[in-house]
């Protein structure tokens, strides 16, 4: 396809000579090594082969590695998540697309309930080595139905792996981990961080030098983007870059905040979680998926069941408030864990405020 | 209902008008969204899937259709929704995101719901059917009139839901068409490449369904076809799969140059609506004067609609935070 | 069906004049009632006309109300549930049975992107008024596929009104309230609890005195089942019933533990949580469902978002240890919340004993 | 292969030793389960689906295949498992929950695994054929020979799955065989009342598939039916649906009385071993000696698995905490 006639949804290329590269752009390489040094690796899903998937990380893999290895599939969900399972207990290595992570209503018993299942199931004897690469998040008027995070759905299933990169270099180095692993690896990215086109400004944050060979990042480490003294902001996706806004924000008032990207919610570095708010002992949970029953919960619990002292105010959440995401503009930024909420929330906390900013 | 004359104007007129409101979502959706594409910039954010081409089969299948009669349809709704008759303005003003939109701006183009023309789409491929099937049970238990109607892409009829929903309505009976829209593409995926079968009328046969099939993207044909699928579901005769060939004119949705549609396929994506204005000029159904005053009328009505919605307030944050329950 | 060929999923019947029932017959005289008075309610499910569901919810209906009424359906969860959210979009109030929660990941779009949204993205046009009944839970070795809660799978995501009564009292009174709603209710029943027949002797404290006529359990409130002072065990569906088990046996050894039945999910009566945590100081949450991303979690950040400083102790969860739910009876009752793990837990958390007893 | 009097033997045999085990498994599941019946209670708790009067249907079609191709079934795996060479004593172990057990007991009667002989099970309805269309893409990108048979029942054709992976062996040309087990009931739901066509099996054209329909649960027609689909599946012509008519003798699952199959339905429970050893013994491939000292050998060695299984310790708790993920 000419420039000219570029589709949206291919990554915008960096400066030419540049390592710095877009998640999206960095997640491919990974792919493209992988497939090039392991001829069980494949993909599959929509609209993949010539176009390379909504995300780009497909792009030209359709190309070079012809469609027998780049496999386009009907809008059957459960039956192409169930033919990946059972490719992977064959001992294939498949990459699947779900290009929007809302999709997974109409296939999440293939996943939660076979793949995830299987090892245990068979006493050890099939592993279901399998990539679901995935869309998540909103913030550009996609509506209730194209918009979600659904990070605890996935979470919450034993038997799957669930990762989130926030940044190029965390993107390729996972991908490598998330083909590798033995398991199936839910590889969550969100939408407006992962520097596809069709998402306009890059989020520099997101941006990162990356290696040119493979290179892995191991799962269930956080990663502290940013080090602080005052209050722990601990987030999910593209809530972490929000969360460095908020910090540079807070560091005008003379807050200092500490922005931990969780990475990997299974598994979860709950040690780490426990470091930082230890040090800091305040805690704010930023995450772009839905309040109650989530992630959220889950890392203020994770405090708590080890030392509820630590705490010096009460941990505050900033979330989707259990409401379906609106498509008008001022309704959804209303209810984004953006940096202006999250910082009033660090601000809440700091001055334990216990009755504002909660949702 | 026959093809009278009155319904052929008015069903070049409902193609036409939803012709309009895409041309003009088109031109609003492109602001602020070049030199830089993103989904989110401008006055008209989000995937944007218009009608082009498609016209024939809204106007066609809703000509043949009365008011009690339940729509449901998916991430195209556009010239389903005209056809209906939903109304412009609140229409527009929900593709808007205006508190004067269909659902004051909480649902947006993929979720167009008007309950008083019993019309209704969402964005979940096939997701539709049930619900349609289950509104034609539900008037059926409560012995009122009204038929179910869903309408669908040829791509989605590889969604298990297809399956299970044609598969009900045959065990049941119920009064019910699916009409599956055979633009050849789902995204960039040519039918022949996800679909084992070359017709997915045939497959009413294992459904105990009636199966239609109607080339040539004409309103005429759609429109007969139709009627004899309302006409078996009014009297008992059971459910229909109606597949319309069409065309999609545009790529998927706004901002896909659809470059993968090459070589013979181009052949196929022919703009319905001056082919029927001819056929309706030259059976003397229309002029050339009356068309043209017609296409004029209709314009005016989708500008101010168009007028309507960008005037129209944004909706309170607050709103989002209400309509998940109903108390 | 003659007494001697009662298929085993019929609920025994209780002394003959009596009105302790069981939840599943109380539960059945609510829809019942409903059915009778209320021409727009109807059932629908597999296996249901003829022999009531799996629970015997819908026993003898079939018979009463006619094959239009309690209509069985082929093994299509997609198909039933778009159909029956329809019919709830046209004013109808559909019942429908999934006999086993486990079934959700084949037909979770049409619940939790559908039924559970179209109010809102509709902007209030259509109501959804529709309840879901379905059975929830383990230990009768039936294995990975058989034996989930999955609570909190459904309790996250927007739209959806989740409650799981424990007692036949609650069960008939929440029932009507489930039929009266204008929403998607699901309505979750660990069949441990239920009473239905296959699952052997009768769960004693999930007995109750059922009044005759029609009667409604408001969701959204806590049930505090015993009182105490020392430690607060909060808990769902079968969990309650151990935790009860748990209560008698610390109070053995002097331990005062308030058993508190959350009851209803969404709406979560978070004050009456952290009422009783607040009198207590202590808190233990029981629930058998999944550990990480659930109940547990999103009940103890409750009580931390709102004041940290209650708790004279870490918070202790017993759950199910993110592992899928295995075949074999030893295996099986390691894992889940019985009353042993409940009580060990308790007298961790008051012995400030923070290294022992988590899962 | 052809149908010589070895591979028919051989199929007496394996429904002998399939109906054994299912009568053994029986006995131990009523122990402590009266008089009042709680799936959870005895040496033997859960659900059971035994497979009598299946027989046929997993002898013939396992007759047919070769060690490389690859099964998976649902809730109702024993025949299939007992045709394909699952390890009698570990199966027998599994169902016991006992460490020795296929799985180490974490799995049960319904998630029955055996790698060495390419089986699988598990509990979702029609969950199963994605996998086995899976494996069949497997072997093809690795070059290595072997099918994929999934087996479903009648009902289970009316999940979404069966329609998408259909379509998709269709579309990709896999070599797959989805055998459905038409016993007429799902739990109580007799077929007429939950499926729009008669058979399933003239649903393959819809999906660029050929159909077969064996009538009278006759092994010998099973059998004949199954190697037309593997040598067809095996020389690139594509998939099979092939339907099997057989007979579910019991209950749904153990504890469901049946009460529900009556009248002209009852003819069409008739139990198929005893006919098939009258056949055999009538075309002189066994006599009433050897037909008894095989059935007697057979039992025997049931006997002895049900033995090793009671005796077989159970697994330590710690075991629920390992396998759910690989390392
Ligand atoms: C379950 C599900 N899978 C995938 C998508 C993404 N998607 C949106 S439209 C589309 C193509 C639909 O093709 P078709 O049904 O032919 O309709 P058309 O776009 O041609 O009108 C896809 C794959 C979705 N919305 N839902
Ligand atoms: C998705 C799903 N829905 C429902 C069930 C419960 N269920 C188990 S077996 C069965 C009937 C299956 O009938 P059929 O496919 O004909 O197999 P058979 O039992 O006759 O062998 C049902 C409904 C299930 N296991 N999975
Ligand atoms: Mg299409
Ligand atoms: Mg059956």
């Amino acid at each position: 396809m000419s420039t000219k006639e570029a589709a949206p949804w291919e990554s915008p290329t960096l400066a030419n000579a540049s390592r710095t590269l877009t998640m999206c752009r960095a997640q491919r390489e990974a792919v493209e090594w992988e497939m090039t040094n392991d001829p069980n690796v494949f993909m599959v899903g929509e609209d993949i082969s010539g176009f390379g998937g909504v995300f780009g990380t497909a792009d030209g893999l359709g190309a070079k590695f012809g469609l027998d290895r780049v496999i386009d599939m009907p809008i059957s969900e459960t039956g192409f998540m169930g033919l990946a399972a059972g490719a992977a207990m064959e001992g294939m290595r498949p990459i699947v697309e779900l290009a929007y992570v809302d999709f997974i209503g109409v296939c999440f018993n293939a996943l939660a309930n076979f793949a995830a299942k299987t090892h245990f199931m068979s006493g050890g004897q099939f592993k279901v080595p399998m990539v679901l690469l995935t869309g998540t998040g909103a913030g550009y008027s996609n509506a209730a139905q194209h918009s979600q995070c659904m990070h605890a759905t996935l979470a919450h299933m034993p038997g799957i792996k669930v990762v989130s990169p926030t940044n190029a270099y965390d993107a390729k180095g996972m991908m490598h981990t998330a083909i590798r692993d033995d398991n199936l690896v839910v590889f969550m990215v969100h939408k407006g961080a992962s520097g596809v086109g069709f998402m306009g400004p890059l989020v520099k944050t997101s941006l990162a030098d990356v290696p040119q060979g493979d290179y892995t990042v191991p799962f269930g480490k956080v990663k502290v983007y940013r080090e602080g003294t005052d209050v722990s902001i601990v987030a999910v996706g593209l809530a972490v870059h929000h969360a460095l806004q908020a910090a540079e924000e807070l560091a005008k008032d003379g807050i200092s905040a500490e922005v931990v990207d969780l990475r990997s919610l299974v598994p979860l570095d709950r040690d780490g979680i426990m470091e930082s708010v230890a040090k800091t002992g305040r805690l704010v949970v930023a995450d772009e998926d839905y309040l109650s029953y989530g992630v959220s919960g889950e890392v203020i619990a994770t405090v708590v069941e080890r030392d509820p002292t630590v705490l010096k105010a009460p941990a505050r959440r900033v979330c989707v408030p259990d409401v379906s995401i609106p498509f008008s503009r001022p309704l959804e930024y209303s209810i984004l864990p953006v940096a202006s909420r999250i910082a009033d929330a660090a601000r809440a906390v700091m001055s334990n405020d216990r009755g504002k900013g909660r949702v | 209902m026959s093809l009278t004359s009155d319904v052929r104007r008015k069903m070049y007129e409902v193609m036409v008008r939803s012709r309009a409101f895409d041309d003009r979502l088109t031109e609003q959706y492109w602001i602020d969204k070049k030199p830089i594409f993103a989904f989110g910039a401008g006055p008209l954010p989000g995937e944007l899937h218009t009608s082009h081409g498609q016209e024939p089969v809204g106007a066609g299948v809703c000509a043949a259709l009365l008011a009690d009669d339940m729509i449901t349809t998916g991430h195209r709704p556009h010239h389903i929704a005209v056809a209906r008759g939903v109304d412009l303005k609140s229409l527009t003003a929900e593709i808007f995101g205006r508190k004067t939109g269909l659902s004051g701006g909480r649902g947006g183009h993929m979720h167009i719901y008007d309950k008083r023309v019993n019309f209704s789409s969402s964005g979940i491929i096939a997701e539709g059917l049930g619900p349609a099937a289950g509104m034609a049970l539900a008037r059926k238990m409560q012995g009122k009139p009204g038929i179910g109607i869903s309408f669908i892409g040829e791509g989605a009829v590889n969604q298990g839901a297809f399956h299970e929903v044609m598969n009900i309505v045959g065990v049941f009976k119920l009064p019910f068409i699916c009409v599956i829209e055979d633009n050849k593409y789902a995204v960039t995926t040519h039918k022949s490449a996800s679909t084992a079968t070359e017709r997915n009328s045939d497959r009413a046969t294992c459904y105990g369904m009636t199966g239609e099939f109607v080339s040539g993207n004409d309103p005429d044909l759609i429109y007969a076809a139709a009627e004899r699928a309302v006409t078996r579901a009014r009297t008992g005769g059971g459910g229909t799969i109606l597949e319309v060939e069409t065309a999609r004119l545009l790529g998927h949705f706004m901002g896909d140059p659809g470059g993968y549609i090459t070589g013979e396929r181009k052949l196929y994506q022919v703009d319905p609506i001056p082919i029927y204005r001819r056929r309706l000029i030259d059976e003397n159904i229309l002029t050339e004067a009356t068309a043209s005053a017609l296409e004029l009328a209709v314009n005016t009505e989708v500008n101010e609609a168009m007028r309507f919605a960008a005037e129209s307030p944004f909706p309170d944050p607050i709103d989002a935070l209400n309509c998940t329950f109903a108390d």
